[in-house]
């Protein structure tokens, strides 16, 4: 067919332009600062396509442009940093947090009962607003003279200690009969403001309940898990800090990437669902959620950029000539083709190329991905098949911010550690999902690693040229618009 | 002008009052007019009213035209940036080699002065081109995330230390001579009256134009782009023009707010002063024009007193603020308020109606 | 090309995906005429209609207006030669007053367009235009109203009072009854007959149901799976078996 | 309008039901009985509200006043995927296939139950014989007459009580309504079904009861094989002149 003839020639094209074009600056740069810079431009690339994916995930199920990914790429940061570092104040907050998420996860369980209500119509508006404002009463109760800033700051004078090698100095936490009665009030709030939600005696909402089995099943690993982590607290942090280096990094990517699923997860059903009858405010919304963020981490953590210690994988001094040396003797920099590389920059490459081909899995193997594929098409019939959309949309928004905070976490041994850090990705996640085209993760992951390698080899010729590096980073735009330009809806995007 | 008394009675009351806003709080206080508490009042509302005029630019964009755009500081930056360059590097070797004055006033001042706006003017039309230019293809979400590109590629040349002799890279450029007869330090109350008379003149060449010929397409673009084609109108090219007048407004504000801080940093390029007028627009309430003004007043206030109650991050309350905001007041005060008087005025329609037909049956 | 012919077709073509929604469609306008299309639904109608005004491209085919080349003609400039169209789902602005709706398609076609600083309402022309469209199909009174919260016979008649206002010479009808009661019909069906009549305009009406088009058009068109069936006036159509079965299933002759 | 004796004897009550999408009041009152086991069509104009009433049934648009009654429960008020899990198939206008899966993903998407599909995939191709062949192309690489085919086998890989078909042969060739109809013919041996069809002779060939929508009101329902004899109801409602098929389908 004509058609099919076209889609080759421009494939053949696309391939001849990319190997011309990485020939001529092989040519130009010669081989040593060639493999140099592209080792680099993967590194990039990696990390923003860890950002873009989850960009792109959320922008083509759900029409929603996420503008607090950024932070939530932070905070991915900041939550991996932590745990790393020095946990007292992961699970000093612990018990608190997994309390009030028990008492909103009371949700399923109190739901079918409230809207059976018969309540008039004042009440039915009054109702979920006073529920709502007591939920918050009791929670400014329950947090009230709770030293959480004192116990951020104990990370901080953790960092001095442990990156001489010494255990960190563990602050003095509230005795645990003073402490006790917050997660209880805490619980109490969630599931205040769980019933507000629950719209009481709007009829309308009448759904078959799930069997109670179930419905409990949530609500109770939470309890267990608030109580239990109430009772460790102020033990936990040493066994953490006490674990070998390289499992403690695994573990603080698994927390960070964890603690990304729940807040996403939180935020879609707290915040968003509200919104997907007005998209424009969703905009707004998570515009305005990211300033948020960026604000309270600076009340937490100050202002300030902290370095993350990299893991004893990549920390020794030294060059490993081959794979094997590096992971034998933990260098921090590895020898390939006579180039000399760090060795944590070649994980992140890894992370990312592990990543796209998860999701390549999930999105063609999984029933997960089959359903997204369908639901980013038409929803309305996705649920009209018995498949319940609202929480498919809740596990994708979880998701994509899970690989954002995925790559925060990637990139904290590597970059400062500062509320800013994820604007700059965001930017260049924003551009990748834009070359690449909306909605699709094979265009992601091509678009961000010609991002990364644009601003790779951006930061060479800027650096050749005596030009500052932001003019490189500025050049990206210029890629943006020339893609545009040619394929309004990117490499990868399907027309309308 | 008799219109805009019967129209907009609210907006004149107001302009009233800030005109007569110095002399009062003198009289009152028995302070000076030009020092003091006077005078940090008057650089209050110096500020608003500058971010007033910004903020409905924004308006244009975002109430009348529909456009969620997240590059607008680009417009003001590159407003801001004009005046300060030209005050900067060439003012001062015109001054030296011509010097016009009739009776006391230096004419090549405000020459330069008035060239220095038209260029303001010019580059915002030119910034107001190219983003068009490039994301005029676009809706929506992909709309907002292309101008907030564009824009932070703005930021960043701003930021670049490859032109630091002119733009002071990071730190950007202070102390940028203002002529002394409008300068906010020495001359602030001249300097107040003039911005009144910015803001006044803004408004109402605003007002004006949401409500002209071309006005009226851009909103019938923002309501239904498809039927605006169909029955002949080009929604590209209207849109277009929205964005170049909301530019234009903007650099023009941002040229001001150069003027009053003596100063260009790459801050007034980045996606933070965005997200600030944003906040000023929603708070006030979309499509409204006054609204974002009153949004802008309440900010300006607001912020002060947050600042001496929460310190240094009180952009953490605001922030929630604003959420809240989006989540339940969505029209902002001035658009909820206008719907409230809507079904108030419907209350009392029903309510005459009632006592009606209870009359009626008298008869 | 003879001059009779306000618009001509010739071998149109659109696919989507596997779908061959308009499949080599050639069909010619008399001036002055009120030509239907009928067919069930999914004929290509709607896409047939789409070509025509320009919000789609052909994949095949050209278009003569007037006997100019407009194939691929902008439909925002289609409209200032003098084509208008009307929407199956009601296309209007929603949240602007009724007489600015109107008003709109006036100064569309005027050249008032580009100013700046002047009232809309200093153009008394368009006001006094959009007023008499007002009256043509029957919103007197209404003018004042925001256009969403019409009920929806008037806005239908809003509609077509949006696509009038533009003077268009050649009037593309796309079921401008669809979702109206009964009662609603003959009522617009009238107006419709009395703009096309009075001022001799050309109008095409795509329509799904039959009888109503029988009494007011001159030519009707039958449709069926993307494909022209047959052509002819309201009797031959009424009397060609062939064109029964089509629109009405193909079914009974193998299963009688 | 059908007197309600009791309506535990139908499968599917739909009980002056009021819809509105957006602004539009679309349903004002509309009534459906689906006695269990048997074939009813709505008919009515373009625009009449009868895929909304199927929306109305399936959770879509749900109903702002009255009571859907589906297997003795009142379903209204519910998601769709919770009416859908009860054992509603529904089979949406212009098909709504995935365009970006594949046949085969098409219809394992469609399980409820791990295993639906292969229980009843010998039942599926019988019926569609051409799903089985083309089970490794993309949706959008179907004719239509192949994705209204894959539309309805969908809705036959979970265990069904009811299906809602609208409009199988819209944009189909005479050669493919006839296969369409063949299979539905044979589906009512095992389910029940409310079909919406344009089609007047393919609805009186299949359904045993109509109820005719017109202006978003039910406005009358009975035994098709009365209908067909009513010239003029079929004149005033479905404003189409069908003498001459009419008779030939008598015969």
């Amino acid at each position: 067919m004509k058609h099919e003839n076209k889609k080759i020639l421009y494939i053949v094209i696309a391939i001849l332009v990319i190997f011309g074009v990485l020939y001529g600056l092989y040519s130009y740069a010669g081989q040593e600062a060639f493999i140099r810079t592209t080792l680099s431009g993967l590194t990039l690339g990696s990390l923003f396509f860890l950002v873009a994916a989850g960009l792109t995930l959320i922008f083509g199920l759900m029409d929603v442009l996420n503008f607090a990914h950024g932070s939530m790429f932070m905070l991915g940061a900041y939550a991996g940093w932590q745990f790393y570092t020095n946990p007292t104040f992961i699970f000093g907050v612990l018990p608190l947090v997994l309390a009030f998420v028990a008492g909103i996860m009371v949700i399923p369980l109190i739901k079918p009962e409230l809207v059976r209500l018969k309540l008039s119509d004042s009440w039915q508006k009054r109702l979920p607003k006073l529920l709502y404002l007591a939920g918050l009463i009791v929670g400014v109760l329950a947090v009230l003279k709770f030293d959480i800033a004192g116990l951020a700051e104990t990370a901080m004078v953790a960092i001095v200690t442990t990156s001489t090698g010494a255990l960190a100095e563990l602050s003095p936490q509230e005795p645990l009969l003073r402490f006790m009665w917050r997660p209880v009030l805490l619980f109490i709030s969630g599931a205040l403001v769980a019933a507000g939600v629950s719209k009481p005696g709007d009829r309308a909402e009448i759904t078959a309940p799930e069997p109670l089995k179930n419905r409990l099943v949530l609500p109770i690993i939470l309890l267990v898990l608030t109580i239990l982590f109430t009772f460790v607290r102020e033990s936990a942090s040493e066994l953490v800090l006490l674990m070998n280096g390289n499992l403690r990094f695994a573990l603080a990517v698994i927390v960070a990437t964890l603690f990304g699923f729940l807040l996403g997860a939180l935020i879609e059903i707290t915040m968003i669902r509200p919104l997907y009858i007005r998209p424009f405010f969703i905009v707004l919304m998570t515009l305005g959620l990211s300033f948020v963020l960026r604000e309270l981490v600076q009340v937490l953590w100050d202002p300030l950029a902290y370095q993350m210690v990299r893991p004893p994988l990549f920390a020794q001094p030294g060059r490993a000539s081959t794979i094997a040396e590096w992971l034998a003797n933990g260098s921090s920099t590895i020898s390939i083709a006579g180039v000399t590389f760090p060795t944590y920059r070649l994980f992140v490459i890894l992370l990312g190329v592990v990543m796209f081909i998860f999701v390549t899995l999930l999105m063609t193997k999984s029933r997960l991905g089959m359903i997204i594929r369908a639901g980013v098409q038409d929803p309305q019939m996705v649920e009209a098949l018995g498949i319940n959309v609202k929480r498919v949309f809740t596990i994708v928004f979880a998701l994509g911010v899970a690989l954002a905070a995925l790559g925060g976490i990637g990139a904290a041994p590597f970059l400062p550690v500062q509320p800013m850090m994820g604007d700059q990705y965001q930017m260049q996640g924003f551009i990748t999902v834009v070359i690449g085209g909306m909605g699709s993760y094979v265009g992601a992951f091509a678009g961000a690693m010609i991002l990364g390698m644009a601003r790779a080899f951006g930061d060479y010729f800027a650096l050749k040229l005596q030009l500052s590096p932001t003019i490189a980073e500025a050049s990206t735009v210029i890629i943006m618009i020339i893609v545009l330009l040619l394929r309004p809806q990117g490499l990868f995007g399907k027309k309308d | 002008m008799k219109n805009i008394w019967k129209k907009d009675k609210g907006f004149v009351i107001f302009v009233a009052l800030a005109f007569a806003f110095p002399f009062i709080f003198s009289l009152l206080g028995q302070t000076s007019l030009t020092e003091g508490t006077n005078k940090f009042w008057q650089g209050q509302l110096i500020n608003f009213f500058i971010m007033a005029v910004f903020a409905m630019s924004y308006d244009l964009l975002i109430g009348y035209a529909g456009m969620l755009s997240f590059g607008h500081a680009a417009s003001f930056g590159g407003g801001a940036y004009t005046v300060a360059l030209l005050l900067e590097h060439v003012a001062p070797d015109i001054l030296k080699s011509y010097q016009i004055f009739i009776g006391s006033t230096n004419i090549t001042e405000i020459v330069i002065l008035i060239v220095c706006f038209l260029a303001a003017i010019l580059v915002s039309i030119l910034i107001g081109l190219l983003f068009s230019a490039s994301a005029m293809r676009v809706k929506g979400a992909y709309f907002a995330m292309l101008t907030l590109a564009l824009a932070t590629a703005l930021n960043l040349l701003a930021r670049a230390t490859d032109f630091v002799e002119w733009t002071g890279a990071d730190e950007g450029m202070h102390g940028v001579p203002v002529p002394l007869w409008i300068n906010p330090t020495q001359n602030r109350l001249t300097f107040y009256f003039i911005a009144l008379a910015f803001l006044v003149l803004a408004y109402i060449l605003m007002k004006r134009i949401v409500s002209s010929p071309t006005g009226r397409v851009i909103q019938a673009t923002r309501e239904n782009e498809d039927r605006a084609r169909m029955i002949g109108y080009n929604p590209v090219t209207y849109r277009t023009l929205a964005f170049v007048i909301a530019s234009v407004f903007a650099g023009l504000a941002g040229g001001f707010y150069a003027l009053w801080t003596t100063s260009a940093s790459p801050s007034m390029t980045s996606g933070v002063t965005t997200v600030n007028v944003l906040i000023m627009t929603i708070l006030g309430g979309m499509g409204t024009l006054v609204g974002p003004l009153l949004g802008a007043g309440i900010m300006q206030i607001f912020s002060q007193f947050l600042y001496t109650w929460f310190g240094a991050r009180w952009p953490l309350v605001f922030g929630i603020i604003f959420v809240l905001i989006v989540m339940f007041l969505p029209y902002g005060i001035v658009g909820t308020w206008r719907l409230q008087g809507f079904k108030i005025k419907q209350g009392w329609q029903r309510l005459l109606e009632l006592t009606k037909t209870k009359e009626t049956p008298e008869k | 090309m003879t001059n009779e012919n306000i618009l001509e077709a010739q071998n149109l073509r659109k696919s989507f995906g596997g779908l061959v929604a308009v499949d080599d469609v050639s069909i010619q306008i008399a001036k002055g005429s009120m030509h239907a299309i009928i067919g069930p639904n999914g004929a290509g109608k709607t896409t047939l209609f789409n070509l025509l005004s320009g919000i789609m491209a052909p994949e095949d085919g050209k278009i003569f207006y007037k006997g100019e080349n407009i194939t691929n003609v902008a439909p925002q400039r289609r409209a200032h030669m003098g084509i208008g169209r009307s929407f199956q789902i009601t296309n209007i602005f929603p949240n602007l007053t009724v007489l600015e709706n109107i008003r709109l398609g006036a100064q569309a076609i005027g050249k008032d367009n580009f100013r700046f600083l002047t009232l809309a309402e200093a153009y008394p022309g368009y006001v006094e235009k959009a007023m008499a469209v007002i009256e043509m199909v029957g919103l007197q009174g209404k003018e004042g109203m925001l256009a969403r919260n019409l009920a929806h016979g008037e806005k239908r008649k809003l509609e077509l009072g949006i696509m009038l206002s533009t003077e268009p010479e050649l009037l593309l009808f796309d079921e401008p009854t669809a979702g109206m009661s009964s009662e609603q019909v003959p009522e617009l069906i009238e107006i419709i007959n009395k703009v096309v009549r009075a001022y001799n305009r050309t109008a095409i009406l795509v329509e799904h149901r039959m009888d109503m088009v029988m009494s007011v058009s001159d030519r009707i068109t039958i449709m069926a799976l993307g494909r022209l069936l047959a052509e002819g006036s309201p009797q031959e159509i009424a009397h060609n078996p062939q064109v029964q079965a089509a629109y009405l299933g193909d079914l009974y002759g193998e299963l009688g | 309008m059908t007197e309600l004796t009791n309506t535990n004897e139908y499968l599917l009550s739909v009980q002056s039901i009021d819809t509105f999408i957006g602004q539009f009041h679309i349903l004002e009152g509309v009534s459906v009985n689906v006695a269990k086991g048997s074939i009813t069509v709505l008919l009515g104009r373009n625009g009449a509200g009868k895929t909304t009433t199927l929306k109305t049934v399936m959770g879509l648009t749900p109903p702002r006043d009255g009571k859907v009654i589906f297997d003795g429960q009142e379903i209204q008020g519910k998601r769709a995927f919770n009416i859908a899990n009860l054992g509603i198939g529904y089979v949406p206008e212009n098909r709504a296939i995935f365009r970006a899966l594949t046949v085969l993903e098409n219809l394992k998407l469609a399980e409820r139950n791990k295993g639906d599909l292969e229980r009843h995939a010998d039942f599926i191709y019988d019926l569609f014989p051409d799903l089985e062949r083309l089970s490794k192309l993309k949706g959008n690489q179907l004719s239509g007459g192949q994705q209204q085919m894959l539309a309805v086998a969908r809705a036959l890989v979970p265990e069904n009580k009811l299906l809602l078909i609208d409009e199988p042969s819209e944009g189909l060739a005479p050669i493919l309504i006839q296969q369409m109809m063949e299979a539905i013919r044979k589906l009512k041996d095992t389910t029940t079904i409310l079909l919406v069809e344009q089609n007047f002779i393919m609805a009186s060939q299949l359904a045993e009861r109509y109820v005719i929508i017109d202006d978003g009101k039910s406005v009358h329902s009975g035994l098709m094989s009365d209908l067909v004899l009513n010239q003029e109801l079929i004149h005033q409602y479905l404003g189409a002149s069908i003498q001459a098929p009419i008779s030939a389908s008598e015969a």
